[in-house]
């Protein structure tokens, strides 16, 4: 869930751009001491992949469609790091060409999105054992992650108070984060059937 | 055995382009077809109108059927489509599974349903390619994979978009058997007039989405300055002056 | 899919077209950080007279523009299901304050209208030429311009990938459709993967050595 | 002009798979070769290696000097590879930056980057294109951004991986005028036979990774024999039995 501009107080939105934008500065400078030029298209391809997949909701039937931010399967492809960068980009094209989130909460919807799908949702993966379900919990806990930043942040923005807040997103996000768990569990099943190799570091 | 009676058709993309317009067509049952014209001619706009796949003005009947929302989940029980990318097609783990995609909705049992796979897979010669993944697969077996789930339908109307193209000789020559084998009313859109004349007793000369000439197709390829006209060349087997040097 | 069309009103001709993109993403910050931030740090709560003046200045840009008003407010809409949700979810913890989110509701639409104007005057390569000039980390400026250039072909690869599900069956359950939206995202990503890869080559053959100026 | 010369050229995928098998050819500075052979023969395999894209055993050298890791980057400056698909060379958002990307590594200042990137735009008759995007183009006019973009780096040696690929009949014609007037060695990989009676003087005939026959094409396409046991058809300019119907 992406939230647009007008929603959030500017105290609020200084504080969650002045976060991202730290952590994107230091994600950048990390990324280019190891980065290799052939990952440089492959980051652009995978973020037009990762836009689309955003806007691309699929009907599952009962009037319900389902679509992905993408945060976790790119991280367990090509790394949090990486993939936070990717994440971050498409989230900026999303809000520029289709208005879906807006610009001056871009920093809020960096942190909420991008930041928890992929260092939190990709390293709470990689602590839990088992794979196929600790997808599905990965998933669920940091949608519970973001529940808690979105609340906080539209709470202290006036919007709503803290515990009706929490309540609504703790529900909204901890069900469509474990639907992207378990969607990205199947994405990742249906690679390991036809290109194993692009999931060397899963298994 | 299906045949095709478009009234009227037109169609236009929404930047306001016209991709067809006022088509009137009438293919017999068990007829075979080639629609020809230059590129953005509006052949496969009109392959998709009749798969029902874009809403169109005017009118298609399919064997007396009006297309209509209501009707195409039934219409397209007897139908296929064959794209032009093969990859836009398969997107199953498996061949087989993409040969069998979609068959349950033919009321058929899944003892039925794998025969039928099977059976298809062997008329492509691709016995024994079941359980692998048609990604790994090179580019004309793919095409074969495309067509077997065509077969697998047993499809009253075949269409068909550029059925030839990337092909190398062999492929195409593999294609064109399978082609003559089939039976039903088959559609194909192509720049490929060889195979034209090799394959379809009547062709529809598009251009601008407008039928231009429908006719035999050595009658029509051997006019030089209707082919020029509308961007096309005579083929080699029916011209006089080949620009062969060397 | 309709909403393919991304920045569909940037090739028109109009005053506000022509003017230089730097001066357009400058004066479209300006505006929104006055809207967003400065009216209420400046003590406002509802400046009706502000708003007032704010809507007039970017309906006369708008007007001004030849973008079609259809557009701008389908476009600007996009905002009412975020909204509906806090309406909704306030009204039954019993904390609605209506003059409160009515001027919620104002700031957003104003702030998509405006973001909006931009983009629908300038092509996204303006955009990115002139953050370039900006000293925008290279690596994200050619991220944006590849993202850019390969959502198109995602969208005719979706479009084609649906049309074959489509003609091969009628209806399918809810789980295996899932299972077929799962293929299909997984197909593209395997795409996006090899594609990476021939455009490197193609990059490589003209000379590119991962150097980004 | 570039001579190209290799060694014992072999290649396998990392799936152990033979894709060329000690090739050894000498194609001299400004001649035009086609190389043919069915699908999977190693035909774009050859391209990549000639392109320093894939890494073989044995040698190559062009004009004389040895490719390798060290002068690749040089070599590159003087060639050009004209891909498959446009998509894979089109990566920028507008034409001229597509055109001209990379020419700064050729010690061009940028006044004469943008020149040279017009001229070659005006060359394949796309002036005004600037600053359109590729997608906006058909796929007929993303072709010919893909030879400006060879043409903008004036390259002595050009390799081409399927030029004629889905283009209409007019498409292609256009192609090879351009490429008639194209200097420097021009090496393509093709299965359009009659594009390679018209436009190469020498063609190599390549099969399994391995050459065959290298000579002049009218005298190898014609042989049937030799044809139909590399999964060829000896084209419809050059046969005696065309296969045509009604």
């Amino acid at each position: 869930m992406h939230i647009p501009d007008g929603f959030l107080n500017p105290q609020v939105t200084l504080v969650s751009g002045g976060i991202s934008a730290t952590v994107l500065v230091l994600t950048l400078r990390k990324v280019n001491q190891t980065l290799k030029p052939e990952q440089i298209p492959l980051m652009g391809l995978l973020a037009s992949f990762v836009f689309m997949i955003q806007l691309f909701s699929f009907p599952v039937g009962v009037g319900t469609s389902v679509h992905l931010s993408g945060a976790l399967l790119i991280s367990i492809l090509v790394g949090p790091r990486i993939g936070f960068i990717i994440m971050t980009v498409s989230l900026v094209a999303l809000a520029l060409l289709f208005q879906h989130g807006g610009i001056f909460s871009l920093g809020a919807n960096t942190l909420n999105i991008a930041m928890v799908g992929c260092f939190g949702a990709f390293g709470i993966y990689k602590l839990l054992p088992g794979k196929r379900l600790a997808l599905v919990l990965a998933g669920g806990l940091a949608g519970v992650i973001s529940a808690i930043l979105c609340a906080v942040e539209l709470s202290l923005s006036g919007m709503l108070d803290l515990s009706t807040a929490l309540m609504t997103m703790m529900l909204i996000y901890s069900v469509t984060g474990a639907i992207e768990g378990f969607i990205t569990m199947l994405i990742l099943d249906f690679l390991l059937k036809v290109k194993p190799e692009l999931l060397s570091h899963y298994s | 055995m299906s045949r095709i009676q478009t009234r009227n058709l037109s169609y236009s993309y929404s930047a306001g382009i016209q991709a067809l317009q006022e088509v009137e067509l009438d293919l017999s049952s068990g007829s075979r077809t080639a629609l020809v014209g230059p590129n953005g001619a509006g052949k496969t706009s009109l392959l998709l109108a009749l798969a029902g796949l874009i809403r169109v003005s005017g009118e298609i009947q399919i064997n007396g059927t009006l297309l209509s929302p209501d009707s195409v989940d039934d219409l397209r029980k007897t139908m296929s489509l064959v794209f032009q990318n093969p990859d836009d097609m398969l997107f199953m783990p498996t061949v087989i599974e993409d040969v069998c995609f979609g068959l349950e909705t033919l009321g058929l049992n899944e003892q039925q349903i794998l025969e039928r796979g099977q059976e298809a897979l062997a008329q492509v010669e691709l016995e024994g390619y079941e359980n692998r993944s048609a990604h790994h697969l090179s580019y004309g077996e793919r095409r074969k994979v495309c067509l077997a789930t065509c077969l697998a339908r047993r499809s009253s109307l075949v269409l068909f978009d550029e059925p030839s193209r990337e092909l190398d000789p062999h492929g195409r020559r593999n294609f064109i058997d399978l082609f003559q084998q089939m039976t039903g009313t088959l559609v194909l859109a192509t720049h490929d007039l060889e195979l034209v004349l090799e394959t379809c007793a009547q062709m529809v000369l598009i251009d601008g989405g407008q039928v231009v000439i429908v006719g035999k197709p050595k009658a029509i390829l051997v006019d030089q300055k209707l082919m020029e006209h509308h961007r096309l060349e005579v083929p080699h087997s029916l011209s006089r002056h080949p620009h062969v040097h060397c | 899919m309709k909403q393919a069309f991304i920045d569909r009103y940037a090739r028109l001709t109009s005053p506000i077209h022509r003017l230089s993109t730097g001066f357009k993403i400058k004066f479209t910050l300006l505006l929104l950080a006055l809207l967003l931030l400065g009216f209420p740090l400046l003590g406002f709560t509802i400046a009706l007279p502000g708003y007032g003046i704010y809507t007039f200045l970017i309906l006369t840009i708008a007007l001004l523009s030849r973008v079609p008003f259809s557009f701008l407010l389908t476009r600007s809409a996009l905002v009412l299901p975020f909204s509906a949700l806090i309406v909704v979810v306030n009204y039954f913890s019993g904390n609605l304050a209506l003059a409160q989110m009515s001027e919620t509701l104002i700031k957003s639409l104003l702030s998509i209208f405006t973001l909006l104007l931009l983009t629908s005057t300038t092509p996204f390569h303006e955009i990115l030429k002139q953050i370039s000039r900006w000293k925008a980390p290279g690596l994200l400026v050619i991220i944006l311009a590849f993202m850019y250039r390969y959502f198109f072909l995602l969208v005719a690869e979706i479009e084609a990938l649906e049309r074959a599900t489509k003609m091969r069956h009628a209806s399918v359950s809810g789980w295996k459709r899932i299972r077929v939206y799962a293929n299909i995202v997984g197909l593209l990503l395997i795409r996006s993967f090899e594609r990476a890869e021939k455009v490197y080559d193609a990059m490589r053959m003209r000379g590119f050595t991962g150097d980004l100026r």
